[in-house]
């Protein structure tokens, strides 16, 4: 592990007032990994990743991207580095259709001054657009106000949209939350067959153990904030204290019953 | 990209039509229709931040300064051709939202509502300090020439003409950036700026240009009613004003480039009348209008027309 | 979405819409006041601060007088029936909204509504704005009330304007005369207006004209709070500290009245003169809560100061019993510009019943002399465009009951107004030369 | 010397006043987010009230003209709750959970709507209720002299402050509201009635603002459009102490209040601007106000 890391956060902390969300969490990532992150809820998770991305300073620490120094960096600035995330629960522009939605992403993404005048729908655009959402499989919802898809194509249009820039790393924030049990494995199929295909590096965060398993070379457990443990997914779900404090807490045993 | 589509053509040519119907109007219709079509390129300005998810309570300000900039222009400057004093116009009302948008950007909602206002009325307190200026009563704008030409009696039929074509060359311009990247960009922000930021764009950067894009054209809006009426005072930066703007804009709603007008024609229209029927309560029935818009057409007047459109077509 | 908006192309909509407006407009469009009648728009506040002290006493006043006029029950030389024998046909619009709004406005009344002349307007930004119009449209124009000097000298050779109300300058000469002539041992003074045109412009006049006539006087004080702001307990501390002999304002209004009342609480008129130069338009609400003393004015021969002749007799009788209550200066001045328009109108006509057309009109009024409840009125300032009368304060006072006046001192017209092509304030500031004053 | 006092004595007279103005707007903001634009026209309802009750009362129909105290006191209650309740009930009870800045605007509307419907009621002649100003007498220190009745609206301004505080933080429905004002969704979830909350909210509101036009008018003649004037004042104070606080109000009330006795006393000809100057002054600095709570978005 000689080469520098395209994600590395060092010595970071965050608090919220009283409340520690971050204690000292060193992490490196190579490219091309697809790591996952586990804990309960307030373990810390999302707090990690806004900080990664630029929405949250971190009260100390340092964070860097591809070996720079992104601190202090809006998150705009990051995307534009080539880091983009999801969200937990899908940010998108409700009351225009899919196509917009991914008009407007992709108009952004090639260029951070979009014209005054120029039209934002041009036949380029759109056919770059609808194959990003044929590739998600959800090509069918194009001309639908985003505000009447389900929920789960919201969650694929968030993650399409998110990849429109060609990053070179992605974050998923809980991307199969809010997703009715049965669709949440063909949903991460369909998400990880593409992010394959454009050889993202991911690092997603997962209440999940066996979708995490199932998908990750590696996983994270953050427990209060700290990383308690790191490794390949059989070596982390093992660790008794894993097992204590992250999986018992979750409650995962539906998803088990589900599948 | 220059192609002109179908609803271009057709504000092109509302716009032509319209001037020339300076031709058989009679004179107090031209003159009414003059002050809407003023008033409702200051709406533009309103609409446009309405849809990057900003309203303003104070676009009077704007409103004001071009007013003031055609005012003073002709009477203290001796810039007396039209079509420079409304570039002056805009441009003085660009340079100051340049100014204030570095702070008003950076507020949304009923914050930005108030601080627009603020600022609005700040304006009205120096012009009502300025003695030179008239202070509360105003002055008089003088009468303008077109590129050498003075067109002397027929002075306000040119402001009619002015006002008809710079309408129609806005609205073209308008409709453009609301079918523009911008334009969607800024819709964007208003559904969900985080999203617009994560994307890798701006929201205040856009939002700023917005503003400034805004104040410029409710500026020009300003310079037209100046040269219509002759007179400017400044009750035209009072908040009461840029709350008749925002009237306007709901009247008409967002959703086309040519609501605003024909929404600030239909102001005029039903005002004139409430005023001459019912003189003691004419605001009271504005007021109702106005719930009654909000309630009924939240979408303004415009959806009307686009209701039995798809009712026609179903 | 694409396909649902070119659902929506704006074709027939935006045609539909116009059609609509213009039928709309259309139909709403009076006939031409061709009907025998000779109509009249009457702009003044209705709605607004204005509306109580000042455009509604106006209104009533109008309403009274061309009721009366049209059944010929006015004293000579005005018992003819209506204007010329055509019935008077009013259009009352409110005068509240703005100049951008007034402008608009009075191109309605005179393109759509037709009317033969237009009478109003209190605010001297609506006077300014309006001025203009009037003289593109052709259309006798008379300003009642408004008093801003700049009126005939932004429209410097003025053909369908006419102002029967004095210029404002003559309010403040007028005031600073009668406290030369009262108050002789009056050592300071102190201000306190609103703070816009009418105010500011006001205490310049009193000030450079103290300066001229009492040059001993010292201005220990003034304060400009916000119009319409109704509390003055900061203004009225202030005013107290710095201790003036008199104090002037040019106050109307909601303002005028809190002003008293706070400042009568709190003993700030003890041992001081309170001047207010439009305190008759409130002669009957102060009560007992003014101070005895207060030397208030009409703005000219007007209200309580208007001479005893058989037009104001016949107006304070006819105007009480109609509405219950005196008549102010307001309602005086709308009735003195309805009569200078029907004395000028009956002079140009060739013959009873014949409606002259507007030139004829205006070169009629022009130098006009006509009879009003004030007394003799001459256009006879800005080539006979201005009207040109005395003034008159006084003091006030409440005994048993009743406010009246005591100590009224009249100053004739030459005493107070600048002569012909002399602005007011140029005037003041030279001294007043040739005021002739006996 | 002098001038200090002064400016410390009208300040505090003029901060209890913008206090009253603003309380109720604040109380209406901090629990149903509606930045009510009407507020100056139920500060005009109340001082009508008052002041055609107070002066009924003096024209020949009273006895105790003590009494007539307690007639403005009732003539806002009554006023306030009947407005406010009808409403609340007729229209805006249709309109909750829409847009803020949307509220803004029906609330404008309904501005335009109760100033010609006051002119209906009452006319444009003004009215006035001055026994009551003049009956408490006049009190003189150091060169100065002030009206007792004003220097009592401080005594009211700070019972009515202390009681809402009272009322918000002693008694398990203020613990309630301010359930609601922290957290509407987690408020219904725990049981609460918002919808009969915001009915009590929106009548007290109005309340306040009845009884602060009520209090006004003995000092004052009271006439059409003085609810106009008003609001931007009252909405330049809650800007200024943070929307929906009280305590906002309060301290805005008072910094705007001593800001402007002060220019009146030293710089007059800055009196025009000083309540714009203070709002973007500290709006530039603290864009949530002196005490409002920053929202952080959640995502």
């Amino acid at each position: 592990m000689t080469a520098t890391p395209i994600l590395e956060a060092r010595n970071l902390y965050r608090s919220f007032g009283a409340v520690t969300a971050a204690k000292d969490i060193n992490i490196r990532i190579q490219s091309g990994e697809v790591v996952g992150v586990i804990g309960s809820n307030g373990a810390g998770k999302t707090t990690f990743i806004n900080m990664v991305t630029g929405f949250l300073p971190p009260t100390a620490g340092e964070i860097l991207f591809n070996g720079r120094s992104i601190l202090g960096q809006a998150p705009r600035k990051i995307t534009r580095m080539g880091m983009a995330r999801s969200f937990q629960v899908a940010q998108l522009f409700p009351e225009l259709t899919v196509l917009d939605n991914m008009l407007v992403a992709l108009s952004i993404a090639e260029s951070g001054y979009p014209s005054f005048l120029r039209p934002l729908r041009n036949a380029a655009r759109i056919e770059r657009a609808e194959t990003a959402l044929a590739e998600f499989g959800v090509a069918a919802f194009r001309d639908h106000p985003v505000t009447s898809v389900p929920q789960g194509t919201r969650k694929l249009v968030d993650i399409a949209m998110a990849l429109i820039g060609n990053p070179s790393m992605l974050l998923l924030d809980e991307p199969t939350s809010g997703v009715a049990v049965e669709e949440k494995f063909p949903l991460m199929d369909s998400v990880m067959q593409v992010v394959r295909r454009h050889g993202v590096t991911v690092l997603f965060v997962e209440h999940d153990m066996e979708i995490v398993s199932r998908y990750v070379s590696r996983i994270l457990a953050f427990y209060a904030g700290e990383v308690i443990a790191d490794g390949p997914p059989a070596q982390v779900l093992d660790d008794p204290k894993v097992q204590e404090l992250v999986v018992g807490h979750g409650g995962h045993g539906r998803t088990r019953r589900a599948s | 990209m220059m192609r002109v589509d179908r609803t271009e053509a057709w504000l092109l040519g509302a716009g032509l039509a319209l001037a020339l119907g300076a031709l058989v109007l009679p004179s107090w219709l031209t003159f009414l229709l003059t002050i809407a079509f003023a008033k409702g390129l200051v709406v533009q300005g309103v609409v446009i931040q309405m849809r990057a998810g900003l309203v303003s309570f104070g676009q009077g300000l704007y409103y004001c300064i071009g007013g003031y900039t055609v005012g003073v222009g002709g009477q203290m400057v001796g810039v007396h051709d039209a079509f420079a004093l409304l570039l002056l116009s805009m441009a003085a009302a660009a340079a100051v939202a340049m100014v204030l948008g570095l702070l008003l950007t950076r507020y949304r909602e009923i914050f930005f509502a108030m601080l627009t206002l603020a600022f609005s009325m700040i304006l009205y307190g120096i012009l009502s300090k300025s003695q030179s200026l008239g202070s509360t009563d105003g002055f008089n704008v003088r009468a303008v020439t077109a590129l050498g030409w003075a067109p002397g009696a027929g002075g306000k039929m040119f402001v009619y003409v002015l006002t008809c074509g710079c309408a129609a060359v806005a609205a073209v311009l308008l409709h453009r950036l609301s079918k523009s990247s911008v334009g969607h960009v800024c819709e964007a922000i208003r559904e969900n700026e985080v999203r617009v930021e994560y994307l890798g764009v701006s929201p205040r950067w856009m939002l700023y240009a917005t503003y400034v894009l805004a104040a410029a054209t409710s500026a020009l809006g300003g310079g037209l009613i100046g040269m219509a009426t002759g007179h400017v005072d400044p009750e035209m930066a009072y908040w009461t004003t840029s709350g008749e703007f925002i009237f306007i804009a709901l009247l008409g709603g967002i959703s086309h480039v040519a609501a605003p007008f024909l929404a600030a024609t239909l102001f005029s229209t039903v005002r004139t009348y409430a005023i001459q029927f019912v003189p003691h309560s004419w605001q009271m029935i504005l007021g109702f209008v106005l719930l009654g818009i909000i309630i009924f057409l939240p979408k303004g007047l415009w959806s009307l027309f686009r209701r039995t459109k798809a009712e026609a077509r179903a | 979405m694409n396909r649902l908006k070119s659902l929506f192309v704006p074709r027939r909509p935006v045609v539909a819409a116009l059609a609509l407006m213009a039928v709309a407009l259309a139909a709403g469009s009076a006939q031409a006041a061709e009907n025998g009648k000779f109509r009249v728009g009457i702009v003044t506040f209705l709605s607004g601060a204005a509306a109580g002290p000042f455009g509604v006493p106006s209104a009533h006043a109008a309403e009274t007088v061309i009721d009366a006029l049209n059944k010929g029950l006015l004293p000579a030389p005005y018992n003819t029936k209506g204007i010329n024998g055509l019935e008077i046909e009013a259009v009352i619009i409110d005068e509240n909204g703005g100049a951008t709004k007034q402008v608009e406005e009075f191109r309605n009344l005179v393109e759509r509504q037709k009317v033969d002349a237009v009478i109003g307007y209190i605010s001297s930004g609506d006077c300014l704005a309006v001025s203009p119009v009037a003289e593109e449209l052709k259309i006798p124009t008379v300003f009642y009330d408004c008093g801003t000097s700049r009126l005939f000298e932004e429209n410097k050779a003025p053909k369908y304007s006419f102002r029967t109300g004095l210029d404002a300058v003559v309010d403040n000469v007028g005031a600073v005369r009668y406290l030369a002539d009262t108050r002789p041992k009056m050592a300071s003074i102190a201000g306190i207006q609103q703070n816009y045109a009418w105010g500011q412009d006001s205490w310049t006049d009193f000030v450079e004209t103290t300066k001229k006539l009492r040059p001993e006087v010292k201005v220990v004080g003034e304060q400009f709070p916000k119009i319409f702001q109704g509390q003055y307990g900061a203004e009225i501390s202030a005013l107290s500290v710095a201790k003036p002999d008199v104090i002037h304002s040019s106050f109307w209004g909601g303002d005028m009245e809190a002003l008293v009342l706070q400042g009568n609480a709190r003993g700030l008129f003890d041992g001081r003169t309170l001047l207010l130069t439009c305190g008759e338009s409130a002669m009957e609400h102060y009560k007992d809560q003014a101070p005895n003393g207060m030397v208030i004015g009409g703005r000219g021969p007007f209200g309580a100061f208007a001479p005893k002749n058989a037009l104001s007799e016949w107006l304070r009788a006819a105007y009480s019993a109609k509405w219950n209550e005196q008549p102010v200066y307001p309602s005086f001045k709308i009735v003195q510009a309805i009569l200078g328009l029907k004395a000028a109108v009956e002079k140009a006509a060739a013959a009873p019943g014949k409606q002259p057309d507007a030139d004829k009109i205006t070169a009629a009024f022009t130098s006009l002399t006509f009879e009003s409840p004030s007394g003799t009125v001459k256009m006879a300032r800005s080539t006979g465009h201005q009207a040109m009368q005395g003034i008159a304060y006084g003091e006030y006072y409440f005994e048993g009951g009743k406010a009246t006046l005591k100590n009224v001192r009249s100053y004739k017209d030459t005493c107070v107004t600048p002569p012909e092509g002399v602005n007011g304030q140029d005037w003041i500031k030279s001294g007043m030369p040739g005021a002739k004053c006996d | 010397m002098t001038t200090f006092i002064a400016i410390l004595v009208d300040g505090s007279i003029y901060a209890s006043w913008l206090f009253l103005v603003s309380a109720g707007l604040t109380v209406i903001y901090g629990v149903m987010r509606i930045l009510n634009m009407a507020h100056g026209s139920f500060y005009a309802i109340g001082a009508y009230a008052g002041a055609s009750l107070v002066g009924w009362w003096f024209s020949g129909a009273g006895g105790n003209p003590y009494v007539s105290y307690l007639l403005l006191l009732g003539a806002a209650l009554v006023a306030g709750l009947v407005v406010g309740f009808f409403i609340e009930f007729s229209l805006l009870r249709r309109m909750y959970g829409r847009d803020e800045i949307l509220m803004v605007i029906v609330t404008y509307a309904l501005l335009l709507i109760l100033e010609d419907a006051i002119k209906l009621v009452w006319g444009v002649d003004p009215y006035f209720a001055y026994q009551p100003y003049g009956l408490l007498g006049r009190v003189s220190f150091s060169g100065l002299t002030f009206a007792n009745y004003d220097l009592g609206l401080i005594g009211v301004s700070l019972v009515v402050g202390f009681g809402l505080w009272l009322i918000l933080n002693r008694t398990h429905k203020g613990k309630l509201l301010r359930a609601v004002i922290h957290d509407r969704e987690v408020a219904v979830a725990m049981g609460v009635n918002v919808k009969a909350m915001f009915a009590v909210t929106f009548a007290v509101g109005t309340t306040l603002g009845a009884l602060a036009g009520a209090l006004t008018a003995p000092a004052i003649s009271v006439s059409p459009g003085i609810g106009v004037e008003v609001i931007v004042l009252a909405f330049a104070v809650v800007v200024v102490g943070g929307m929906g606080s009280i305590g906002g109000a309060a301290a805005g009330a008072v910094l705007v209040g001593l800001t402007r006795a002060a220019a009146v006393h030293l710089a007059p000809e800055l009196e025009l601007f000083v309540i714009y100057g203070v709002m973007s002054l500290v709006l530039s600095v603290r864009p949530q106000g002196l005490f409002g709570q920053t929202l952080v978005r959640k995502i």
